[in-house]
This record gives structure tokens, C-alpha cells and sequence, in this order.
């Protein structure tokens, strides 16, 4: 993470080394078989399904933030293990090397169009995207920061849940973030959430559920328990939609759902509306 | 009432057969004609069952206090309530959807101060059980207890919590009406009222279900309570896809009060009669009353903006972290 | 109103004239016949099957406030007739003469065990309790009136819904009488509502929904629209006890189904508890 | 836009033909070979049309009105938000149960003036119309508005609510749900949202449904726009146990913009294009616009604990009552 990975990143999609599995890749939900650098430019959208693919917390930021505006914060927190809870620490250190960072939730400072945020990305391929007590400092950490320097926030959520490795410490997360996003509130800052696949269990209990705009991935799971907990319980009563977006729009827990590519212009637009100076605004294009 | 002993208490349950031989006539008449002096040989054995078990009870494994934390007999919330409380009414309604009978709540008094009482609540018998939902609060549950903590903040009465809960609701009606949605809520409000208060931990604190109403200034946990991020059978099913493993898994998860006391999650372990609440439910409330009022006494004293900055910080400061130095390139 | 009711009513209910009729009375549920001085007794409750007897706004107040603490302020307001409705100027007078008050709501001040309280009451006999614009100027006034005087409030409703005859007048006293709950919710003065028999349309759809506590006695009809409405809508799809306070409480809505017998002791308790004044409580016996 | 007449309309139908004939290309032949001035004739019967339509329209009955009010060609708020404002985007749900399409809000920008927008909104086809129930909400469309307005007033945003609706949804599921407590949640809340709010009744002010989003700091109504306490139809049923003497009902409720006004419940009455909003739904939007910029303007100049008080005596002095100095004794 500290060492210039957005660079890095692009000139990979720039420059695919052109063997037979880096040309091409397979959607995950229809199978269709796509031109990587197509796939690479439709921002990991299945061109034919619509499937919204995962992307890491560097890609999100590729696409989400003004280029090189980022700048991380705490990105040397890491975790313990205060339970010495079987295998974990031999986990987090292949999960270290897997992923060359830290933590799963990467946050900092960026800017959208221009307009200064605090943003935070759980990039689900650490763990999961579960909560521990790193993930839970770093966000509170980032929600302090933005309230000090009077920063929109943005979280982009993605997780299976709470890391159980941590025992009641990574419970204690789901009150200290929704206790940082309260004080937040206090001061009225704004607090964008988007919903990314998956976003789950004690994530979706606490601060992801709380952004005074929620906005979702199309055909992300978003749900309390996992599905499979559901489908065990309660069998054929499930309708097909239930624990994504769509279910959570239709429900009235979340404002819109959004296609990967207006998500840009959709959270600086919300910027620009809530944004604490902004008295008038221009109309932005058609996009929207 | 009829305690039906665990696996682990089988050597007390023995001794208590023997205190029972004992005390039969016909024993009585044989000693008398062999001379045996009966009376010290109870009282011996009554010593070696009291030794017993403040040694069982004192070293219960994290997956027996578990067992001992969801006891079919052990008091529950309105148990205590009806103990330690004067003159509490009940309060019905999220005044948006229902009344979740998995939470009760409503004014009471506490040694004749106002407060608002708020609790989980299983049911005993099996049809209690279903009407609440075997103490799994759906959103309507969390939504009423955060209606009644408003209105305690709203005229100056603190709260008091009392945890027992499995989990939360997760099934297909909590899901559409926002069981999550409901859950952080609480967890965002809680922090930000202007009143003290208390909560504490009376069998089980089943995940976000358990901190959706456990956001206290003091968090007390009884000594055969558990605390816990997810059900040892989950755990253990998630690790090692096998629920067999659950004592496994709950020994991993330190679930116990002990150890969330440790922690410094919880701040203060209640001591439970000996062989836990459900032997002697009115001793366990009157710990209970007394631990609630003392908190509460001191709570009084704290100007409110003072409490609330202690109530973030010592939720802030949960967790446990280090800074690494080196950077870590990925292979 | 003005002319010591309270006294007179207690006089008939002591010495009734000895004629059949009024020796006797029959419930409007079950049709039993019970001796008039029982049922009076019992408060107008069947002793049979429980049913709740309207009661007029004065044997309303003479079961639940002190004896002689009840002074009425604004008994003279009156209507208008600002939309010359048809019949109405008529309807008005008539009403006058049937039952002795200008309007269906009565309010002022009396004291529940000692407690001083601001205490409004309907009577559906007059005019089926309508909300016209005196209903809602009494309701605000007394608001107001508790809002100086720091007394806490408590309403008895009962109402077919707002007063048609004053067209768009009637529908603004819904506005206006919860923007004085608001007031009083801003100032924190406990604001109990009991609903009695029946409440529905537009006074359940504004001051009715809105007390910190709300009590309703047993078997009231509780309902927005008319359960007529509702029949002709839905039909057998209808739960038995739709509409009723019953319904509404397991809906979520009301807190407690209260006997009639149990009103003054629980309101007692209640307005103790709510008091600002009140530091310690002596525990109450064992009614509530 | 193919225009249905009402009955009161038929007068223009009929000049309408007479123009349609007029411009026919025999017509023309004929006129020239008989040597009429048939543009003069046309011009003359396009005054007389003018002329007409002027006085129709100024005269309607409120029964006339309520049929004007209810038409299906009526511009929408959607048709409103889309003329009036620019960059709306729709937010959904109320974060409890749904998401009620009868109501629709979001951020937008009037004038590039960031504004809270948020309507009633009736479905133009049938499918549309199942979908939006007509224009009646459920305690979620309620409620969705409330959590707009509170997310408004968070961000200094003044409000704009658009009303259209024959009444709040009365059915089993919307009692289950708590339509009276969401209604009545709102009157309470708006009265005190820190942000100037206007509002304007656009076609149907249907009784409560309608006064749920409408406690506004200034209330324009829409020249032949109703606002009622009950619908003509409900009341006539009332009244005389015939539905069918709604006419007579209308004119009894007096449930017009220009009767509102009069009596001080309606701030401004707004000009409709000549016809109806549907003959011109660009000039009714154009109308519309200037005016909640116009109020907008001069809220936006007032401090917000004079805003709030002022908001407050608005509705606070609305209704007639008289004090009488005699003794009235029941009979
Ligand atoms: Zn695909
Ligand atoms: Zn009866």
C-alpha cells in the first residue's frame, strides 16, 4: 500500500502480459468469457450479465478518487492476537503477504471531482473483509480525522462480518465506528456509505447501515445473517432477490442502487449537495 | 425448583444422593444400633460437597459456564426485574410495527428512584418460548427499547439494560424490516443520551443482538454469563465445519466474564451464588440491586457532558492493535 | 359545564329516581341486564363481559381526577360557522341544548392523587367528539397552559375524526394541535394520551399518536379510517380485533390496555414517575 | 396531448370543431370561390374562444374544480420536479419497512440552489398507477419523507413538498403499520425542522394525506387545485347517504384554492395556464418555479428561531370560534 501501487496498478491494466489468462477473463456469474482489457475498462462489470465483480481497495480507489489524490493514513496498524486464537496470527501473515498490506480497510484522504474527502475502502480479499480491532480503529481514526478537518466521508463496505479471531474485541467495533458516525452526526458532516459485495452481518449492523446516504452495488449481497443461515431456516420462502440490493431498495434500507460506472459522478454530486460551503451549485450533465 | 445438574455436576449430584441416604430413619435406626455418630458423617459430607463445588464452580470450563449462561432455569429479565425493581410497567410497542415480547421495558423504580428498566427476555415454558421468540429480538425490539431510552432521556431517568440473548433475529421478516438497520441505530443513539446508563450481562450476550442495547457507562456481567461475537457452535462450524466442536470453539472465543473482564470489555463481574443464580435467584438479585444502585449513585454524579466523552472513550478505546514499521510488498 | 356538575351527577348516582329504567341497565355488548347502582359502581363496565361504557366528559372526570380539583378553563368557547355549512348552525344549537356545553372537548386544570395536572377530555356525545376549531384552540390553550405552568398533560380522546362542517379549518387542527405537542415534547412536559371509545380519523392521525405515553382502555375502537371503510375494502381478510385497542397494541402503536378501574392509580403512577419535581418514589400498592 | 373536455368544457370542444372545420382545405376553396374573409371568421372565433374559456374557467364550481384537480392529464410532481428543478435524484426508503413509490424526494437544485424536494406522485397508466397506489401513501411513504426533511434540516437545506394525493392509504396494511402514528409523527416534526419549508398543493389536497407533508412555511395551492378536509363524495355519503350529491358536498366543503385563500389557510393561489396546468404544463412549471423561488428568497432572509415561531402562529391561529358569555343548560 505505502509504495505506489496506483502507478503500478495502471500500467498492469495498461500493459497485460499477453498470455492466454491474462487476455481474457470469465464473468462469475454468467460464465461469459470477455477481452481482459474490455472487462479492465468496463471497470470489472460483465458487459453481457451486468455482474458487478469485486474489486481490491486499490482498484475502487483507481476509479473512485481524482488521480494521485490519495493519501493513506494508518496504514501501518496492524493486528494482534489478543486471544491466541488458534491460527490466526499464522493467517494474518499469510494474508500480509497475500495482499501486501495490513488490514483489509484501507482509509485516507482523496478528493472526488475536486472536493476533499475522507474515505475509507474494506477490500474484501483480507480476511473476508471482517471486522477487527484494526479495521475498527481505522475507521474511527478516519471518522476523527474527517470531523477535525470538517471532510465528507465515504465508506466503501465490504464483509463477512466481524473476525471472530478477536473475539468480543471485534464485537466492540460495532460500537465504536456507529459511536464515531454518531459524533459525526452531531457535527454534520456528511457520511456517504456505498455497499459493495458482499456487506454483511456486524458491518451491515453498525456503520454501514448509518451513512446519511446509502448507496448500493447492483446485485450486491447485502444481508444481516448469511444466506446460507437464511436458505437453512426458512427453505423455498426466500424470494430469489432476498439479501441483495435489490431486496434491501425494496425494503427501504437503502437510498439507490447504483451501476459501478455513475458511482463517480453520483458521490460527487452528493458531495456538492451536502457539502457544508457549497451555496450554489452548477447542474451537472445528464449522467446522473 | 427442580435443578436438573449438568454433566459437570455429577459428583455434586452424587454427594447430594448420599446426603439423602443419610438422612432415611432406617439409616438412622442402624447407625444408632452400630454406634456410628451419623451427625458428623453428614456434616462431613456436606463440607466435602460445599469444598466440591467452589472448586467445580470456580473452575468451570468456558463451554460450561456457556451451558450455565443458557440454563433453562436460570432468571431471567423479568425475574430480576420483579426482584430488584419496584413498581415496574410495561411498555409496549416500536410504534411502528409491533410489540417484540423479546424485549420488555417501562418505568420501575430502583430503591425509589425513577428508571427506565429495559430487558431481554426468554420464556420459561415452551409456549412463552415461542411468544418470545427464545429472547431473539426482531428490529421491532430494538426499536422499542430505543423508544423507551428517548423517553428516559427525555425526562432524566437512567437506564438500565439487561442482556440474555441467543442472537438477534435473522430470518426473513427481521431481514425486510431491517434488523441490521435496527441494530446500528442503537448503536449510534446509545452513545448520545444524556442519562446514565447501566448495563448488565445476565446469561447471554449473544453477538449484535447483545450490544444492541449494551452501549452502557458500566457494563456488568454476571460470573456464569458469556459474551460473545458469534455462538460457539457457529464458530466452531465456520473453523473446522464441525458444531460438535462448540466447547472447542468457546474456549478459542474466551467467552467468558472472567476473561472480558480481563479484556477491560466489561467492568465489573457480578459473583453468583454458589452453583450459580438459578440456586438462589433472590441472593443473585440482591447482588444484582446492589451493583445496579452503586453504579447508578456514582453515575449521578457525573455532569452529563462528562459522562457522555467517558461513554465514547470507553467504547473508543476498545480493541487491540499494534504499528508495524516495515512495509509488506505482496509475493 | 359551569354550574357544578360534578355535585348534581353525584346526586343522581346516589339516589336514583326508583323507575324501571333507571334501576336498570343494559350492556350495548352483551345485553345483560345489571342493576343501574352495580354498574355505576363498576364505572360503567359490564361486570359480565367487560365492555367499556362510553362515558360522558363529566363522569369521565369525576372517576379520575380529585374530588372538586377540577376548575374548566375556556368552557365558552364556541363555534362558528365559517363555511355556512349546511344544517350546521342548527346541528350547533341543538347540540348546546342536548348537552349543556358549547363543545365537546373540556379542558382545564385539576389533580390526580394531589399531582396537579392540565386535563383534557372529549365527549363523543357531542357531535361524535369532531375536532372542529374550538376542540382544537381548547387543546392548544391547554398545552400552553401546561407549558407555563410546567404541569404535565393528559388527554382522553374520543372522536369520529375532524369536524367536516368546517371543512379545511377542521383538517388544520390537526397541525395545529400537534405543533403545540411539539412544543411541549421541546419543553419536556409529559404528555399522556388515553384513548377511549372510539378514536379514529384525524384526531388519532395528529394529537391522539402523539403522547410519550399512550393508554387506551380495554375494547375501544382505534382506527384511522372507519372500520366500515376497511370492511367495504378488504372484507374476511380482517382480523377479528381490527381496529380496536387490542389491535393497535400488538401493532406497536398504544403501551398498555387499561382497565377502566386501573386509570387513575396507573396515571398516578405515571405523572410520579414523569415528574420533573420527583427525585424518590414511595413504591404504590400492588393495583397497578 | 390529446385533452378529454369535461362536461363544462364542451362549449370550447364545440369552437374547437368549428376551428378544425375553418381550417379545412375545402372550406378554404369554398370561402375563396364566395368571397369570405375566413380568416377573420377565424380569428373571431378564437376570440370567442378566448373569451369563453376565460369566463369558464373563472366561474368553475368546486365541484368543476375537484374534477380539474383529479384529471388524469394533470402534470405530476415527478412532471413538476423535472421542469422545476434541476439534477433531482431520487432517494428511497424509510429505513424501517419499504419503500412507497406514492411518495418520491431526493436533493435537487432550484435555481442551483441545493433544496430538498419531495412530492406525492399519482401513476399516469394503470400499471404506473397500481405501483404508486394512486397516489396514497402508506405510513412508508410517511416516513420516507420525514427522513428526507430530517436529512435536509441536517444539512441546512430548505424543504419543498409538492402535494397530490386523493388521501393516505386506509387499508388493513397500512393500519397494521401505523398510518395514524406516521401522520401525526410528521405534523409534530415539521412544525420544528430548522429549515424554511414550502409547500404547494398541486392537484389533490386529500385530507390528512394531504397535511402529512404539508405544514409548510408558506402553502401555495394551485388555481384549480382542491384542499378538503374529506372527499365531496365521503362527505355527501355522510351527510345525505348518497355519494352521487358530491357536487353539492364540494360546494358545502368549499375546497378550493380561492376559498383557502380567503379564509388565511392558503398563502398564494397560483395562476394556472388558461384551461387547466394540462394545457400547459411548461407554464404551469414556469409559474411554479417563480414562486418557491420567490418564497424561498425571502424564508431563506428570516432567522431560524423567528422562522420556527412564525411557522408555529401560521398554524397556530388557524380556525373560527367565538367566546359566548351565557350559560348554556342541557335541556
Ligand atoms: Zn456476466
Ligand atoms: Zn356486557
Amino acid at each position: 500500500m505505502r509504495s505506489g501501487w496506483l502507478k503500478r496498478k495502471k500500467a498492469e491494466i495498461q500493459t497485460p502480459t499477453e498470455t492466454p489468462s491474462d487476455l481474457w477473463s470469465t464473468c462469475a456469474k454468467c460464465h461469459e468469457v470477455v477481452f481482459e482489457r474490455d472487462f479492465q475498462r468496463n471497470l470489472k462489470v460483465c458487459p453481457r450479465c451486468g455482474h458487478h465483480h469485486r474489486l481490491t481497495a486499490e482498484e475502487r480507489l483507481e476509479i473512485t478518487v481524482d488521480e494521485n489524490s490519495f493519501t493513506e493514513i494508518n496504514g501501518n496498524l496492524a493486528a494482534t492476537d489478543p486471544l491466541e486464537f488458534p491460527d490466526y496470527a499464522a493467517k494474518l501473515e499469510a494474508s500480509y503477504r497475500a495482499t501486501g498490506k495490513y488490514d483489509g480497510m484501507i482509509t485516507g484522504s482523496a478528493q472526488i471531482e475536486g472536493i476533499p474527502v475522507a474515505v475509507g475502502v474494506a477490500d474484501f480479499s483480507f480476511m473476508g473483509g471482517s471486522m477487527g480491532s484494526v479495521s475498527g480503529e481505522k475507521i474511527v481514526r478516519l471518522m476523527e480525522f474527517a470531523e477535525q478537518q470538517s471532510l465528507p466521508v465515504i465508506l466503501f463496505t465490504a464483509s463477512g462480518g466481524a473476525r471472530m479471531h478477536e473475539g468480543l474485541f471485534s464485537l466492540m467495533q460495532m460500537a465504536k465506528t456507529s459511536a464515531a458516525v454518531a459524533r459525526l452526526d452531531r457535527s454534520r458532516i456528511p457520511y456517504l456509505v456505498v455497499l459493495t459485495d458482499p456487506t454483511t452481518a456486524g458491518v451491515l449492523a453498525s456503520y454501514a447501515s448509518l451513512g446519511d446516504v446509502i448507496l448500493a452495488e447492483a446485485g450486491a449481497v447485502v444481508g444481516f445473517a448469511g444466506r446460507r443461515v437464511g436458505n437453512q431456516e426458512l427453505g423455498a420462502r426466500l424470494p430469489a432477490n432476498f439479501q441483495t440490493s435489490e431486496f434491501q431498495l425494496e425494503h427501504g434500507m437503502i437510498d439507490r442502487i447504483v451501476q459501478r460506472k455513475e458511482l463517480r459522478p453520483t458521490l460527487a454530486y452528493l458531495l456538492r449537495f451536502f457539502g457544508a460551503e457549497v451555496e450554489e451549485m452548477e447542474d451537472a450533465d445528464q449522467s446522473i | 425448583m427442580q435443578i436438573n445438574p449438568f454433566d459437570f455436576e455429577r459428583p455434586i449430584a452424587e454427594l447430594d444422593q448420599i446426603l439423602v441416604e443419610l438422612s432415611r430413619p432406617e439409616k438412622r435406626r442402624e447407625a444408632e444400633e452400630q454406634g456410628i455418630d451419623l451427625e458428623a458423617e453428614i456434616q462431613r459430607v456436606e463440607q466435602e460437597k460445599q469444598r466440591l463445588m467452589r472448586h467445580l464452580f470456580a473452575h468451570l470450563s468456558p463451554w460450561e459456564k456457556t451451558q450455565m449462561a443458557r440454563y433453562p432455569q436460570r432468571p431471567y429479565s423479568l425475574d430480576y426485574i420483579r426482584q430488584v425493581f419496584d413498581d415496574f410497567m410495561e411498555m409496549s410497542g416500536d410504534r411502528l410495527f409491533g410489540n417484540d415480547e423479546a424485549v420488555v421495558g417501562g418505568p420501575a423504580l430502583l430503591e425509589k428512584k425513577p428508571v427506565m428498566v429495559i430487558g431481554q427476555q426468554k420464556g420459561r415454558d415452551l409456549k412463552e418460548r415461542q411468544r418470545r421468540n427464545f429472547g431473539s429480538a426482531y428490529p421491532e425490539g430494538f426499536r422499542k427499547a430505543l423508544r423507551l431510552m428517548k423517553m428516559a432521556e427525555k425526562f432524566n431517568r437512567p437506564i438500565i439494560t439487561l442482556v440474555d440473548t441467543p442472537a438477534a433475529e435473522a430470518g426473513l421478516g427481521a431481514e425486510e424490516r431491517g434488523i441490521s438497520e435496527a441494530i446500528a441505530r442503537n448503536l449510534r443513539e446509545m452513545p448520545m443520551l444524556a442519562v446514565p446508563i447501566v448495563t448488565a450481562v445476565i446469561g447471554e450476550g449473544g453477538s449484535g443482538g447483545a450490544l444492541g442495547i449494551a452501549v452502557g457507562d458500566r457494563v456488568l456481567m454476571f460470573e456464569h454469563a458469556t459474551y460473545s461475537v458469534i455462538p460457539p457452535e457457529g464458530c466452531a462450524a465456520i473453523l473446522w465445519r464441525d458444531r460438535n466442536r462448540a466447547a472447542e470453539a468457546a474456549g478459542a472465543l474466551k467467552l467468558t466474564a472472567q476473561h472480558a473482564h480481563c479484556f477491560g470489555l466489561v467492568d465489573e463481574v457480578l459473583i453468583e451464588p454458589l452453583g450459580g443464580a438459578h440456586r438462589d435467584p433472590m441472593a443473585a438479585s440482591a447482588t444484582l440491586k446492589k451493583a445496579l444502585t452503586h453504579h447508578l449513585d456514582q453515575l449521578r454524579e457525573i455532569p452529563v457532558p462528562e459522562l457522555l466523552e467517558q461513554r465514547y472513550q470507553k467504547f473508543r478505546q476498545m480493541g487491540r492493535w499494534t504499528e508495524r514499521t516495515e512495509t509488506v510488498e505482496p509475493e
